[in-house]
């Protein structure tokens, strides 16, 4: 959204469609297809049938990071794990989002002491938006992180800063 | 490997400065947004431009009022497969919901999430625009077109109900296979062009799928088209007046088979499961749109819906009486959509229920099996046509009797449909499990 | 049998070289010299009255005030249920064993383990390489003195 | 080693198929470590002849958690929810193991409620995990819904757990000399509800996956592993089950008095193709979660009233030695290589994945197969990564 972002003035037609663009960025929130360990089990059993993901508009779990929005990154991120994560978000097309979820992604988790080949946190290696704590965060902390993810999306704007 | 920051916004120089600024002092975003979309804008006079010119000419022409009919009915047309896609693409994640004991989707738009696919469409259109390096860019670019536009240049001549139809063709049957057809060039033309092993594979499984698969299709419908002996589409239909015994499907016993052959056939070239192998998500990561992100991917998603549903029209025209009620006289292009939807949602339902095929079985099911039953279908229904006639009068009363059994046995499927669905509904707490449905978030 | 007959059998057919033998305990075992362990490996696979057919593990132990590394071979045979550890001591500053991923594929995976985290190199292995740590890792992590690394390829190890 | 009959045979490189002028090559594909089908971030380098799959290479350590040099960092019971992250699926069977192994070395009497009750939550978490093995494996081969459904009976099973311990998937909740907390009121109610209503759902299943056509020509005669290059190759569990081979530790040797139950170890009798294929290696998981259910119940019949823990020290001291014990889990023998050299903890703790060795059969057996026939293997092969890279 490079393309009209940042050159209105702020006032009731730029709110308005403000709205409409963050209703429908928060709405339709394509996570990829990106387990790595324990936490993926949990995602998965986000998206199944008990959690349901797919009610808020985030259940079409995408394959190819070109689709997809948001990067859960869901389990320890080793070091040799760290450039491919690295590449597949840099794959991803703006506006994407990236959550870390669990201790291990956040900060290396139980892994923080002692493991030589695990990166301590995520978010040394791509911008994190949402952290979920827990190891493993239960499948409504997930779902929580979602929706706190949905109102970060719905302050942006295109205005003026 | 560190964090880099975002790409900084676009700086603005000279001519293009002036009139940003120019535009955001005179306040309205609108004139903005148009002078940053100059080109669109200019290519949008052009064709506004030449529109006028013909109207007037036409305006001394005695023929306007077709001109204005054609324009109304393409504007309709494509409300129509647009409200179709959006409805698709949604119904699509509910009845998946369904079929899997969850909801699917519910806080998008207050009713049942009805407006999930709007806000898929609205985020796609807002995302980055993304061209591989190595891409070979105008095919890349020009691929979505070619798949979606002629999915729906195949409604231009299906027919409604009479007097529904954009053009009255007397080929219109193959008009819309052959536009039907085409779809399979942009997809290969987007596993070639986007320069991605997973997308190669994805074109080339298509090619080989759709390519074998017209055959069946293709002499499924000409069974039919023999029978009734046009290609004319309002001829199809009208063929199929007077009440459910009259439709095609139960005209003699070859094309009963026919209408499965051309249902499977139909499921193929649709890329639906049992044969999405081209986009087939656990092997290939998506198949041939691997590489697409934000509009173009919706173009393709979009084509795949508006195909499958203009498969289930053909369908519902050739074989299941078109726009006519079961009870003779009631017409209305209301049955049309109802039945044609019937058939897309079997489509659903194959596709959340069944594995997927690999692609050896779908060519040997294609060439062993599906191709022969097809072309002996084929055979068999042009020899009853011959006999049946009064120059037969015993053949003639034992096609008789037997379109009445092939009616009946109808009748008995979709009752026995019908009578599952419902034992289904009263039983649910038994058959899914009281303990399941306490748990259901919407419960 | 018991890991005492199983015992007799080995020092009937090698006498020579099986250094010493525990038969009782929680860990029945067998050290055998460093250049036998083939022999003894196939024998083990291959005696009717043996067939020790199911690699379970290999281990590699660092004793650096024994000055040695040790592996151990966990085997186990799924015709009789009886159950053995084959050991070898290896020099710590320059192990060297011959592969037995002949006798037992399952072996392969194992050794390249051990090189990987010991830096055991195994004689004659189809693909010896590392298989856990990235190709450009530098030590062997699981020896008692691993200096753990202050950063890969940018990323610290302990921000 | 017996050679092995493939059933895809490349034309391509007999003499005169392919004219002179044009010049083929083999393509490499690289699947993973971000693919919907690789179970987490195995990386699988495939030769590829156009579908045909000459070769496929797996490359392992993308989540090398380091947890065997944790292990002489930390006691023996700061170890337990190691255990757990290891086979993410089967958190309770891991911890049954290290306690074992803990407890053998240190000569530990475990009470004999706690004892059965070990039985009942392996086998429970061993319900959970085939459920997820048998959803992802549908969703391998293209059906959505098993997964869908599978998952939604494992909430139950975690149900059960939650109630125990408070986790849903790391538990530690078996530990050295007992388990952590006896069961709550009504506890064992639920558990027999749960078995009562999971019954019924293994024949839906069977309806839905295993004798579904399809699903049956894509996986029998797929992946054919014959017992010895089975046996080769160390494969454990329902693995080496499936390959006809009837082997079960807790048979063979049995643990925690699984020989006073009464059950059976099903094995691939190659009823929908070859013995050994893919569509064995699943069916014989299906009918554990059967033979689960029958132990569960029986356990649950000779549950006696009693304390749930040994009287063990808070900082366990293990006596100097070594032991190296093997349980069965969910996808085989998980063993545990303990040295101890009389401190509060481990020298040298050496872990055997099952799914480690399970894996390492891959590039034999995937060869000359085509493309969808590799996750059709992965996915029957049900590799844990945690397990694999450790």
């Amino acid at each position: 959204m490079g393309l009209i972002e940042g050159i209105f003035e702020p006032g009731l037609v730029v709110t308005s469609v403000d709205w409409v663009l963050n209703w429908s960025r928060k709405r339709s929130i394509f996570p990829m297809t990106f387990g790595i360990a324990c936490c993926a089990i949990e995602m998965m059993a986000a998206g199944a049938a008990r959690f349901d993901l797919d009610r808020f508009g985030a259940g079409a779990f995408r394959a190819t990071p070109r689709q997809a929005d948001l990067m859960i990154v869901a389990g320890t991120v080793t070091f040799k794990m760290a450039e491919r994560l690295r590449r597949l978000w840099e794959q991803m097309a703006e506006p994407r989002y990236v959550m870390a979820m669990g201790a291990c992604a956040i900060s290396g988790g139980p892994y923080h002491l002692h493991a030589y080949h695990v990166v301590k946190g995520v978010d040394q290696v791509v911008p994190v938006d949402v952290y979920v704590p827990g190891c493993p965060p239960r499948p409504e902390a997930l779902i929580e992180g979602l929706l706190r993810l949905q109102d970060k999306i719905s302050t942006r704007t295109i205005a003026k800063p | 490997m560190m964090y880099v920051p975002e790409r900084p916004p676009v700086e603005y120089k000279g001519l293009s400065l002036a009139i940003v600024r120019l535009a955001t002092k005179w306040g309205p975003a609108g004139i903005s947004l148009l002078l940053r979309f100059a080109w669109g804008v200019f290519f949008a006079a052009i064709v506004v431009l030449v529109t006028f010119v013909w109207a007037v000419r036409r305006f001394i022409n005695p023929l306007l009022p077709w001109f204005i009919r054609d324009v109304v009915v393409v504007v309709g047309l494509l409300a129509f497969v647009c409200i179709v896609a959006i409805i698709g693409i949604w119904g699509e994640r509910k009845v998946s919901g369904r079929i899997q004991s969850r909801l699917g989707p519910m806080r998008t738009g207050a009713w049942h999430g009805w407006a999930q696919s709007l806000a898929d469409g609205l985020k796609f259109v807002q995302k980055e625009d993304l061209i591989p390096r190595d891409a070979d860019q105008p095919l890349f670019r020009l691929a979505p077109y070619v798949a979606l536009v002629p999915a729906f240049c195949a409604y231009l001549t299906i027919p409604f109900s009479l007097g529904w139809v954009f053009r009255e063709s007397d080929v219109g049957l193959l008009f819309v296979l052959a536009m039907l057809a085409i779809e399979v060039l942009g997809v290969i033309m987007a596993g070639w062009a986007s320069n991605s092993k997973w997308s190669l594979y994805g074109a080339m499984r298509a090619a080989c799928q759709l390519v074998s698969y017209e055959i069946p299709m293709g002499l499924s419908l000409l069974a039919v088209v023999l029978s009734v002996g046009s290609l004319n589409l309002i001829e199809l239909g009208r063929a199929q007046e007077g009440g459910w015994f009259s439709w095609l499907i139960f005209r003699n016993p070859f094309l009963f088979l026919a209408f499965f052959t051309y249902y499977i056939a139909s499921l193929a070239s649709c890329k639906r499961s049992p044969f999405d192998l081209p986009e087939g998500e656990s092997e290939l990561v998506a198949g041939f749109h691997t590489e697409y992100s934000g509009f173009r991917f919706v173009m393709f998603f979009f084509a795949e819906y508006v195909a499958m549903f203009a498969v289930s029209a053909l369908a519902t025209i050739l074989f299941l009486g078109g726009w006519n009620s079961p009870v003779a006289g009631l017409c209305s292009p209301l049955w049309f959509v109802l039945k044609s939807a019937f058939l897309v949602w079997v489509q659903m339902w194959f596709r959340w229920t069944l594995p997927r095929i690999r692609i050896d079985q779908v060519m040997h099911a294609c060439v062993k099996y599906l191709l022969p039953l097809s072309l002996l279908l084929f055979v068999g229904s042009s020899l009853w046509q011959l006999y049946d006639n009064r120059a037969h009068p015993a053949f003639e009363g034992f096609a008789g009797l037997l379109h009445y059994v092939l009616g009946g046995v109808g009748l008995l499927l979709l009752g026995l449909f019908f009578a599952g669905a419902g034992y289904g509904y009263y039983n649910r707490n038994r058959l899914v499990g009281s303990m399941v449905r306490k748990h259901l978030p919407g419960a | 049998m018991t890991p005492s007959e199983i015992i007799e059998v080995l020092k009937q057919h090698d006498g020579a070289g099986i250094v010493s033998a525990v038969a009782d305990g929680l860990h029945p075992h067998v050290v055998v010299k460093m250049d036998r362990l083939p022999a003894i490996a196939a024998l083990l696979q291959s005696d009717w009255r043996l067939r020790f057919d199911l690699l379970r593990c290999i281990s590699a132990i660092d004793w650096p005030a024994k000055n040695s590394i040790e592996l151990s071979y966990d085997v186990i045979s799924t015709s009789f249920g009886h159950a053995l550890a084959v050991k070898v001591l290896l020099d710590r500053a320059n192990p060297q064993v011959e592969s037995v991923s002949v006798v037992w594929p399952a072996a392969e995976w194992h050794e390249r383990e051990a090189f990987d985290l010991m830096g055991v190199t195994f004689l004659h292995h189809p693909d010896l390489r590392r298989i856990l740590l990235p190709e450009d890792w530098t030590d062997h992590p699981l020896r008692k003195d691993y200096p753990y690394p202050v950063a890969y390829k940018g990323l610290k190890l302990n921000p | 080693m017996k050679e092995i009959e493939f059933q895809y045979q490349s034309d391509l490189h007999q003499e005169g198929e392919i004219p002179s002028d044009i010049r083929t090559e083999e393509l490499t594909l690289n699947m993973g470590p971000q693919h919907p089908s690789t179970h987490g971030v195995l990386r699988v380098v495939l030769q590829t002849d156009g579908e045909l799959v000459l070769q496929a290479t797996p490359y392992v350590g993308y989540l090398h958690r380091c947890a065997e040099k944790i292990a002489e960092k930390v006691t023996y019971r700061q170890f337990t929810p190691y255990t757990d992250r290891l086979d993410y699926l089967a958190g309770m069977n891991n911890n049954l193991g290290f306690a074992l192994a803990v407890e053998k070395l240190g000569g530990i009497e475990v009470p004999a409620r706690a004892e059965y009750l070990r039985v009942i939550f392996a086998e429970l978490n061993r319900i959970a995990s085939h459920l997820v093995a048998t959803g992802c494996y549908g969703l391998d081969m293209g059906a959505f819904t098993p997964f869908v459904y599978c998952f939604r009976e494992r909430e139950y099973v975690l149900d059960l757990f939650e109630a125990v311990c408070g986790a849903r998937l790391t538990y530690s909740y078996i530990t050295i000399g007992g388990v952590r907390e006896d069961l709550p009121d009504g506890w064992i109610g639920r558990c027999r509800e749960f078995l009562d209503y999971l019954g019924p759902k293994i024949a839906e299943y069977n309806n839905l996956l295993s004798y579904n056509h399809i699903f049956i020509n894509r996986t029998g005669n797929v992946g054919v592993c014959p017992p010895d290059l089975a046996l080769a190759y160390g494969l454990t569990g329902s693995c080496l089950r499936g390959s006809g081979v009837k082997w079960d530790l807790r048979k063979a040797t049995p643990y925690c008095r699984y020989n006073e139950f009464d059950f059976d170890i099903p094995v691939g009798r190659g009823e929908k193709g070859t013995v050994g294929d893919c569509w064995d290696r699943y069916f014989v998981r299906i009918q554990e979660i059967g033979q689960s259910v029958r132990i569960i119940r029986q356990a649950l019949d000779k549950l006696t009233e009693g304390p749930t823990q040994a009287k063990v020290p808070r900082a366990v001291k293990l006596p100097a030695g070594e032991i190296y014990y093997e349980v069965e889990n969910p996808r085989g023998q998980l063993g545990f290589y303990l040295v101890s050299e009389g401190g509060t903890s481990p020298y040298r703790l050496k872990i055997r994945g099952p799914s480690f060795c399970n894996l390492s059969v891959l590039p034999v057996v995937a060869r000359n197969c085509l493309l969808a026939d590799v996750t059709a293997l992965l996915g029957s092969l049900d590799i844990v990564m945690g397990e694999v890279d450790r």
